[in-house]
């Protein structure tokens, strides 16, 4: 439980720190509607936090929601489209409309959901999306405008001149259309992703949960249990009720104290589960410190959990759902569950005279919990006429006043609710002075995590909501979010489903006792919206009025998914958790079709929004992918040579000398100290595959278009693989060691397919040969040895008794040799310079001591190390393709190594390297190119074209592949791929370089500029 | 009803009573001259131009679900013409010049917005490689700019400049790219086909096909009943081997799954698009807010529209090493749709070996940039019988002659492309 | 997604890499005369680029190169994801192959 | 003539700094210790040898190779499954080249064998809070139900292959972890353990293999 714990602790500290006891008298004062008594608060821990620059109080286990109402305020944010005003309307994480800018700084975070905030010391939120003040909106007039801005006007306008959409219209929607800022610099803080396992995961810890979660904990399976609030016990917080004959709260407290308790459970607080993915892969977000103003030393702000489970028990709850009617967006109307949740769980009074719509019982809860606080209850106003037979006692006592009917429009202004208008069921209206709405349409499960594998919930009349249908493999959903209602059957439920789980997983132990509570009956029939005139709301947040969606089927776009993306409907922050079935209900009511029929939108992850910073975890920066050190690694940063990040390698790029004025001076002085004395380089990077087996020369004739199986042991040979489809996969040199021994080599780039390749061929298309592969790609450092004086700085390196000479070690030789001071090394004759070389691999351990050693042994010849860059000026001047040829659509024959595809043999591709447009005559060939003009820079990516021709498609015949300045021709050369290319060779050609506005004209040439005999690396 | 300013303001007025839907909602016919399976973009490109353009207006768009259900309604809208190899440089841009008068061809907003693209850059040979290709557009007459670092800072001064692992050097900018509202895009070719006599059936799956005795196929038989057609166009995407199975048709098509992600919205930050050469990541702003980005594939064959774990933290991870700033800004939603990866990665338009059945796929996660292009040449196959001088080398035939095109160059491995 | 390779149990999908439908089987021919070329090419133009791509249950290639470096031959559900079974690559390992190719 | 100097360099000589990081606290949470000069032979049988080369492992090393992911102790050696048909032997360093011929001898005609006494770094993790700190990078289940002492699995960390196999519980009765990692890979994987060692303070040193 490591995460939790940590975080825990500290977020007491953070808070304890901050109570000095001066604060705690004046704290109080500023907390208006703050109940004297009651609530999950500690009033000791009272905590300074500030609102669009006012400095206000709160006591610790406050949420921003709660500490605003408590100050009795009622305006928080401006709405997306209208920039209505906008209030507090539920306590959790569905909130649509009370978002804040949380933090400054690179710390600013947009869109955070006050409802969901823990308050903390020091808490600094604004409001978003207005200008200049949230009282007085600017942007407001866009209501005066609203008869325009219907739903998908946008469509219909802003066409005309063409060109004004992204100078003029676009800019303006854009800076109107956004809610919070974002920070613009890095995010300073933390994250990691960790893994955990468990038998049975229960998601949500409402008494459902907690029931589920003892009953597959004490059956002894491993369990996890996620629960996004701050603290356990779900709905038990706000509606208490009586469990065991215990209060709900005291449940809560011995409930978790026994999971506490036992070894196989895990309680994650404050983290949400918000994917399933395939496999019992679930994902959950756990925010560690958000509660607290910075995290702590070595602490992470986020933990992305990936919780790999073999069971799940969702027992997410469900939503309370509002009722459209107009002026329902008013500051100060609030889902009756969520103002019970302030009153019984904060001590907030939402309001002084609140009314309550309802056409459900669970609604008239609020009734009590109101009367409890000590505030009044205006009315009662509940369409089904009479008052459920639960609160009849309730209603005389208090003589309540309880309206037949449905509230028609609401009075009030950014100051919030004022007064409430009632239309009766005989039409007559009268006007309720109230500050507060609590409204009820009844509750939706919250079915949202059992859909994400593309299952559909089901329609369930008797409680007019959809249930979970078809959910992912192996997970179960029960209490609350299956649609059982009672306190007593989520606790039953929840039981059942934890054992039954944990069974399945082969669990033993006994479940233990159901806890038992009351059934409360739920009844409820069904209301939408009351019909009315005035804008009523379905989406809160991006503004969808209820004439919006009837807008949208006049226009044809009946199907829910066609509603949705004309509308917005549910594609806010809080994906329509308030507002998509209603929404859907009110389409269904306007095509005639039954709400089943019309369905409901795809639901998709995350259950809540999720940090991108969450998501990367620790990487990023140098962080991003791992990164590998070559043996000389840090010798070669000692002598400050610059390196370059090539695929995940880190190599050694040139070694600029004191005095060189830039990259071009220290890789020429490089060649130059190869060409005309001795240089070494790591080639370490080059992958490495020691291939052994009875079969291996058999083997490699297969995947290489050349003959292996013939080369004699102490050979050395170049090798070409192509993919099946005929085209070069990639090249190097593999030498016989042994009869059964081949070590072979690949690109540094190709390594790893290669090796994948090579294992496929091996088990799946020839499983019959005797052959094993091993990668020894880290075991050795490999040095690649150049220039006239390479085999005197060797006869230095080396045991006297080895000979080097060309006939003890032939060109393209290879063979174990002892070097003095015992440490043996594989030498191999091949040169990639194309000067007398060696390449040499000692075990990787002493890498750092070959270079050194080189240094020594070369130094009476001016040994040069060179890096990758000397490397390829080399390789360009031998016309020795590499990358930028081998660039995945070339064949053998395009690179001038047509010849060595045997016919003696099937290899891989040799089938479909012969297809006719493989094969043509036109196609684009390695050829030499070198500017006629030798002052000239030639640039890779140029293109080539007929001397004096019209650039266009038809007369452009090829590109640059690579280029350098080469020291040797002392002018730049390149290689490139160029139609009929070796047959142009001597041709004058435009080269067109309209990027780097370059135009002028080249030479094609032998791609081997330099000693095209060969006679330098037999030397 | 034309839509304008004024028709809003007069609708207004009658407190938009006024609208009538913007496609009819007909009953199939029993036989149309041409049957074009799929109602996604490139389904109803098709029968707006064989409307429009080819005058033949006796068509029917039969779309299994809503249209735009499919990768239309699921794509991250980016329209670019920044390719490198012959038959993909001349497509694309003349897709890139229709988008540029399409909402004035149609009437219809659909927020076209051209505010760029650039594809960073971090080591020499990506240089090199987009030097190669931007090199080709200017030589097709097609906008773009190589920037270095300096020039990239200007546009783009919140990237992670200073990373020590894949630093940015520059970029291949085309300024006339840049995205498009998608789900409008599919309505408003819907509107003016319908306008132009078109029948779009929506909730209408092709279950089969009509075949006479020579094999030649003479209508479908759908879940509205059997409707007889004189040619049948396929475009249907992602389930493009499916239909053809119908047919007995085996693609050079595997369908791959590759998922996309939206923020919540915030305020402007991202000017256009933005492409992370280092890392798997691409990112933009949408009009409403969100930040729009995505990566590669998942890999494997799947017909899930729907991905897993690694990808999306592949991507986040790509969008943090680039921008940093974006840690605490939060992926609102996330989805995945069904790409036809062709074998080569390049689209595939043209007759199929069966008489009357025409196919146009392949498109992998880049046909939503080629929408109307590739509604225009379709059209052109099926009203002329013969390919579209712009789509001649998207023969199906082109893998059997070894004429691929391969822009990534990675061969017949769909899931790498 | 998680895999279970028959060597080393269920994995986490990170540690494979696919290469796809393995139900095509690489064609074998003579070199010189036997079957024409055009022939031999038509069966590898299959073996290489056609697909069934089926939406249902597929034969498949992983390869657990995270892992224990096995070709794995799954048989997958395209549209659920789910495995039906995980088997290992004839080759795999040091087994004798029953028959050559599979 | 020169004479040379060949001193080895272990791939964690920048990365590995001895001593006390991150938070702090009576006692670190983790340790991290690079054991040094190991011997590290991959013994992979030839088709159809498997069996052969159980017996020659037994002959040379006391201890058939384990048939299933396991780490197996053998006569001066720890034989750790990595592959099916194939194990790595891993010993202390003593004369290597001895050492070495031996096995080539013993395996002669059996098996293939890949000399990796350098391919490898063995990073040994242990401390009350490995578990957690494990679990930020390996998605392998190391509970003791799962994962007892003796477990090996070929795994991947940060998207490169590793060999891991649990050890005999510490002195301090917490469990050990052995990671073999690529040389190349193991300057950055440091990085990545210490990273995710930091929140629980960890300990850092080297030591011989024993
Ligand atoms: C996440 C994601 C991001 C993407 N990003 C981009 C991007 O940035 N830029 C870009 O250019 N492209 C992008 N694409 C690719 C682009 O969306 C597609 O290539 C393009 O939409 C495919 O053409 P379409 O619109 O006709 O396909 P679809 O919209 O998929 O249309 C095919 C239609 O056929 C219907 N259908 C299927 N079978 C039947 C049947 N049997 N009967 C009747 N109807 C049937 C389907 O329901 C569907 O509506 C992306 C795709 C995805 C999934
Ligand atoms: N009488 C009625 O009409 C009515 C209607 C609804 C609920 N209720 C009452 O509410 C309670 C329902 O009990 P329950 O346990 O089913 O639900 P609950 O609402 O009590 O608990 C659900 C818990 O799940 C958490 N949660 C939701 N989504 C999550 C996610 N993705 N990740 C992590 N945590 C998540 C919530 O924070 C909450 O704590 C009962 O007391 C019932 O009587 C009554
Ligand atoms: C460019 C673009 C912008 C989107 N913006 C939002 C958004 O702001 N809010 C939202 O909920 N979904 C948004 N989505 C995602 C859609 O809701 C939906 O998930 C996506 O089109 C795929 O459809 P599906 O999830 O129904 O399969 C956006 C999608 C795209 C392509
Ligand atoms: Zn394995």
């Amino acid at each position: 439980m490591s995460g939790y714990s940590q975080s825990e602790s500290l977020g007491r500290t953070a808070a304890v720190e901050s109570a000095s006891s001066a604060r705690s008298q004046a704290a109080s004062a500023s907390q208006s509607h703050r109940l004297r008594s009651g609530g999950l608060i500690d009033r000791k821990v009272p905590l300074q936090f500030t609102f669009d620059g006012q400095a206000m109080t709160g006591f610790a286990g406050d949420t921003l929601a709660s500490a605003l109402v408590a100050n009795g305020v009622k305006l928080v944010a401006r709405s997306f489209k209208y920039h209505r005003p906008r209030g507090i309307i539920t306590a959790g994480s569905e909130e649509p409309s009370a978002l804040v800018e949380m933090r400054t700084g690179a710390r600013k975070e947009p869109n955070t959901r006050a409802t969901t905030q823990e308050l903390y010391d020091g808490l600094v939120a604004n409001s978003q999306n207005r200008w200049p003040s949230l009282r007085r909106d600017f942007m407001s007039i866009n209501q005066l405008a609203a008869p325009i801005f219907v739903a998908g006007f946008y469509y219909k306008t802003f066409m005309w001149p063409a060109k004004f959409w992204e100078k003029i219209y676009e800019p303006l929607i854009r800076r109107a259309a956004g809610l919070g800022k974002s920070a613009e610099l890095p995010d300073p803080d933390h994250y990691d992703k960790a893994w955990a396992h468990c038998d049975v995961l229960v998601v949500g810890a409402g008494p459902a949960g907690l029931s589920a979660a003892l009953a597959a904990g004490r059956a002894g399976s491993r369990v996890i249990l996620v629960e996004e609030d701050s603290h356990v016990g779900g709905r038990l917080l706000s509606d208490g009720g009586e469990i065991d004959g215990m209060h709900a709260e005291e449940w809560v407290r011995s409930a978790s104290e026994e999971l506490a308790g036992l070894p196989n459970v895990r309680v994650l607080t404050r983290t949400a589960l918000f994917g399933v993915y395939d496999g019992g892969v679930h994902a959950a977000l756990e925010r560690v410190n958000d509660h607290v103003p910075v995290p702590g030393p070595h602490q992470v702000r986020q933990r992305v959990w990936r919780i790999v489970a073999k069971r799940s028990v969702v027992t997410a709850g469900a939503i309370e759902r509002p009722i459209v009617f107009p002026g329902n967006d008013r500051p100060g109307v609030m889902m009756a569950s969520a103002v019970r949740t302030y009153v019984n769980r904060f001590a907030a009074m939402p309001g002084r005279k609140v009314a309550l719509f309802t056409n459900n019982d669970d609604g008239w809860r609020t009734v009590e919990a109101i009367q409890q606080a000590g505030g009044d209850i205006a009315a009662v106003i509940d369409p089904r006429g009479k008052v459920p037979a639960e609160y009849q006692a309730v209603a005389e006592l208090s003589d309540l006043r309880v309206i037949s009917g449905g509230v028609s429009d609401v009075k009030g202004g950014v100051d919030g609710v004022r007064a409430v208008v009632v239309t009766d069921s005989n039409g007559r209206t009268q006007q309720i002075d109230a500050d507060c709405l609590a409204v009820s349409g009844g509750w939706n499960p919250n079915v949202g995590l059992s859909c994400f594998h593309r299952g559909k919930p089901v329609w369930r009349e008797d409680i007019a909501a959809f249930v979970p249908g078809d959910a992912p493999r192996g997970m179960r959903l029960t209490g609350a979010a299956n649609g059982e209602f009672s306190l007593g059957a989520c606790l039953r439920d929840g039981h059942a489903a934890g054992a039954a789980a944990a069974a399945e997983c082969g669990a033993a132990g006994h479940p233990g006792e159901v806890s038992e509570a009351g059934d409360e009956a739920y009844a409820i029939s069904p209301l939408w919206q009351v019909r009315a005139k005035g804008k009523a709301f379905v989406d809160f947040q991006h503004d969808v009025t209820a004439s919006d969606v009837t807008l949208a089927q006049r226009e044809g776009f009946e199907s829910v998914e066609h509603l949705k993306r004309y509308t917005t409907l549910g594609m806010a922050t809080d994906q329509g958790k308030t507002s998509n079935i209603t929404g859907l209900a009110i389409m269904a009511a306007a095509t005639g079709r039954t709400i089943p029929e019309t369905g409901t939108t795809i639901y998709r992850p995350p259950y809540a929004p999720v940090a991108i910073g969450a998501l990367a975890g620790h990487h990023r920066d140098e962080n991003f992918h791992a990164w590998r050190l070559t043996p000389s690694h840090h010798w070669a940063a000692a002598r400050g040579a610059v390196f370059v990040d090539t695929g995940l390698w880190k190599r050694a790029q040139w070694y600029p000398q004191p005095g060189e004025k830039d990259w071009l001076e220290s890789v020429t002085r490089e060649v130059l100290a190869v060409r005309n004395g001795v240089g070494f380089c790591d080639v370490s990077t080059l992958g490495k595959v020691d291939v052994r087996g009875a079969d291996a020369g058999t083997f490699l004739d297969r995947v290489y278009i050349n003959a292996f199986s013939a080369l004699g042991v102490g050979k050395a040979r170049y090798g070409l693989m192509l993919r099946e489809d005929g085209i070069v996969m990639d090249d190097g040199t593999t030498s016989r060691l042994a009869e059964d021994h081949y070590f072979l080599t690949t690109t540094t780039a190709k390594a790893g397919p290669v090796m994948a390749h090579l294992e496929f061929c091996r088990q799946v298309l020839w499983p019959e040969l005797d052959v094993q592969l091993s990668s020894a790609s880290d075991q050795w450092a490999q040095f690649s040895i150049a220039g006239p004086n390479t085999r005197k700085l060797l006869q230095a390196l080396v045991d006297p008794s080895e000979d080097l000479s060309n006939e003890g070690f032939p060109f393209m030789g290879a063979r174990e040799v002892k070097l003095r001071g015992g440490v043996v090394a594989r030498l191999f004759r091949i040169s990639f310079s194309g000067e007398m070389a060696f390449e040499i691999s000692v075990p990787a351990r002493y890498g750092a001591a070959m270079a050194e050693n080189l240094m020594i042994a070369g130094k009476p010849y001016g040994v040069t190390p060179y890096g990758t860059e000397a490397l390829g000026v080399m390789r360009i001047e031998k016309g020795h393709v590499a990358g930028p040829e081998l660039n995945g659509t070339t064949t053998a024959d395009d690179l001038g190594l047509g010849k060595m595809m045997s016919k003696k043999k099937d290899f891989i591709g040799r089938v479909m390297a012969g297809r006719p447009a493989l094969t043509a005559p036109d196609r684009q060939v390695v050829v030499g190119i070198k500017p006629v003009d030798a002052k000239r820079r030639l640039r890779s990516g140029a293109h080539v074209m007929p001397k004096g021709s019209i650039a266009g498609p038809e007369t452009d015949q090829g590109y640059v592949t690579s280029v350098c300045y080469s020291p040797m021709l002392q002018q730049w050369i390149g290689l490139g791929l160029v139609e009929r290319g070796r047959e142009r060779i001597g041709e004058i050609v435009r080269i067109f370089d309209p990027l780097r506005s370059e135009d002028y004209e080249a030479e094609i040439c032998n791609p081997v500029f330099y000693d095209p005999e060969g006679v330098r690396q037999r030397g | 009803m034309k839509y304008s300013i004024f028709s809003l303001a007069k609708a207004a007025l009658s407190g938009h009573k006024g609208w009538t839907r913007a496609w009819r909602d007909p009953a199939p016919k029993s036989h149309y001259d041409v049957v074009i399976i799929g109602g996604g973009g490139h389904g109803l490109a098709t029968a707006y131009f064989l409307a429009h353009e080819y005058g033949i207006r006796n068509v029917a768009v039969l779309e299994k679900g809503w249209i735009g259900s499919g990768n239309a309604g699921r794509n991250t809208t980016i329209i670019r013409s920044n390719y490198g190899l012959p038959g993909n440089t001349g497509f694309y841009e003349l897709s890139m010049k229709l988008w540029e008068r399409m909402e004035q061809d149609l009437n219809y907003n659909a927020m076209v917005s051209q505010r760029g693209i650039i594809n960073l850059y971090h080591s020499d040979a990506q240089r090199d490689a987009f030097a190669r290709r931007g090199n080709t557009m200017r030589i097709n007459g097609i906008d773009a700019e190589l920037l270095d670092a300096v020039q990239i800072r200007k546009e783009l001064p919140f990237l992670n400049y200073d990373s020590p692992r894949f630093p940015i050097m520059g970029g291949l900018l085309q300024r006339r790219a840049g995205t498009a509202r998608h789900d409008a895009v599919v309505w408003g070719y819907a509107r003016a086909a319908d306008q132009r006599g078109v029948d779009i059936i929506q909730n209408c799956e092709v279950t089969g096909f009509v075949r006479d005795q020579n094999g030649k196929v003479t209508g479908v038989e759908t879940s509205r009943g059997r409707i007889g057609a004189g040619k049948v166009g396929m475009a249907v995407a992602g389930n493009t081997s499916r239909v053809a199975a119908m047919a007995g048709m085996k693609l050079p098509i595997e369908s791959h799954v590759l998922q996309a992600f939206v923020s919540e919205a915030i305020k402007p930050l991202i000017p256009g698009v933005i492409t992370f050469g280092a890392g798997h990541f691409y990112i933009s702003q949408s009009d409403k807010g969100g930040l729009v980005f995505g990566g590669d594939l998942d890999g494997y064959n799947s017909y899930a529209q729907r991905g897993n774990m690694p990808v999306i933290e592949d991507v986040c991870e790509g969008g943090m090493a680039v921008m940093p700033m974006i840690g605490r800004v939060r992926m609102l939603r996330q989805w995945g749709g069904i790409m036809d990866m062709s074998m080569d990665g390049t689209p595939i338009i043209d007759k199929t070996p069966i008489d009357g059945l025409y196919l146009n796929a392949g498109w992998c996660y880049g046909g939503f940039k080629a929408t109307p292009a590739s509604g225009l040449v379709f059209a052109h196959l099926l009203a002329r019988d013969e390919p579209h001088h712009e789509a001649a080398r998207f023969r199906l035939d082109r893998f059997r002659r070894g004429a691929m095109i391969d822009e990534k160059g990675q061969g017949a491995q769909p899931n790498l492309h | 997604m998680r895999i279970a390779c028959p060597f080393c149990g269920e994995r986490e999908n990170g540690e494979f890499t696919y290469l796809g439908d393995a139900s095509p089987k690489r064609p074998t021919f003579a070199i010189d005369g036997g079957d024409s070329p055009e022939l031999v090419e038509d069966a590898f133009y299959d073996y290489v680029y056609l697909r069934d791509n089926v939406a249902g249950v597929m034969r498949e290639y992983w390869y657990h190169g995270g892992g224990c470096r096995s070709w794995l031959i799954a048989e997958r559900n395209t549209v659920t994801h789910e495995f039906i079974s995980v088997k290992a690559a004839p080759g795999a390992g040091a087994a004798k192959p029953a028959q050559a190719g599979e | 003539m020169a004479d040379f100097s060949w001193n080895t360099q272990t791939p964690l000589a920048k990365a590995l700094v001895p001593g006390r990081h991150g938070a702090a606290g009576a006692t670190a949470g983790v340790t991290l210790t690079e054991v040094r000069d190991l011997v590290l032979m991959q013994v992979m049988a030839r088709r159809g040898k498997a069996a052969d080369t159980a017996k020659a492992a037994k002959k040379l090393l006391g201890a058939e190779p384990p048939a299933t992911p396991k780490a197996v102790a053998g006569k001066g050696a720890t034989l750790i499954w990595s592959g099916p048909d194939q194990f790595t032997v891993f010993a202390p360093r003593g004369d290597e080249a001895a050492q070495l011929d031996a096995m080539n001898n013993a395996f002669a005609g059996v098996a293939s064998l890949s000399d990796q006494c350098d391919g490898r770094c063995l990073i040994r993790v242990s401390g009350p809070r490995a578990r957690d700190m494990i679990a930020k990078f390996s998605s392998l289940d190391l509970d003791d139900s799962v994962f007892p002492v003796g477990t090996a699995a070929n795994t991947s960390v940060d998207h490169t292959a590793v060999n891991f196999w649990r050890a005999a519980d510490g002195a301090d009765g917490h469990p050990v972890y052995n990671m073999l990692v690529f040389t190349s890979f193991a300057d950055s994987l440091w990085h990545v353990i210490a990273d995710s060692s930091m929140e629980y303070g960890f300990e850092a040193t080297s030591a011989r293999a024993a």
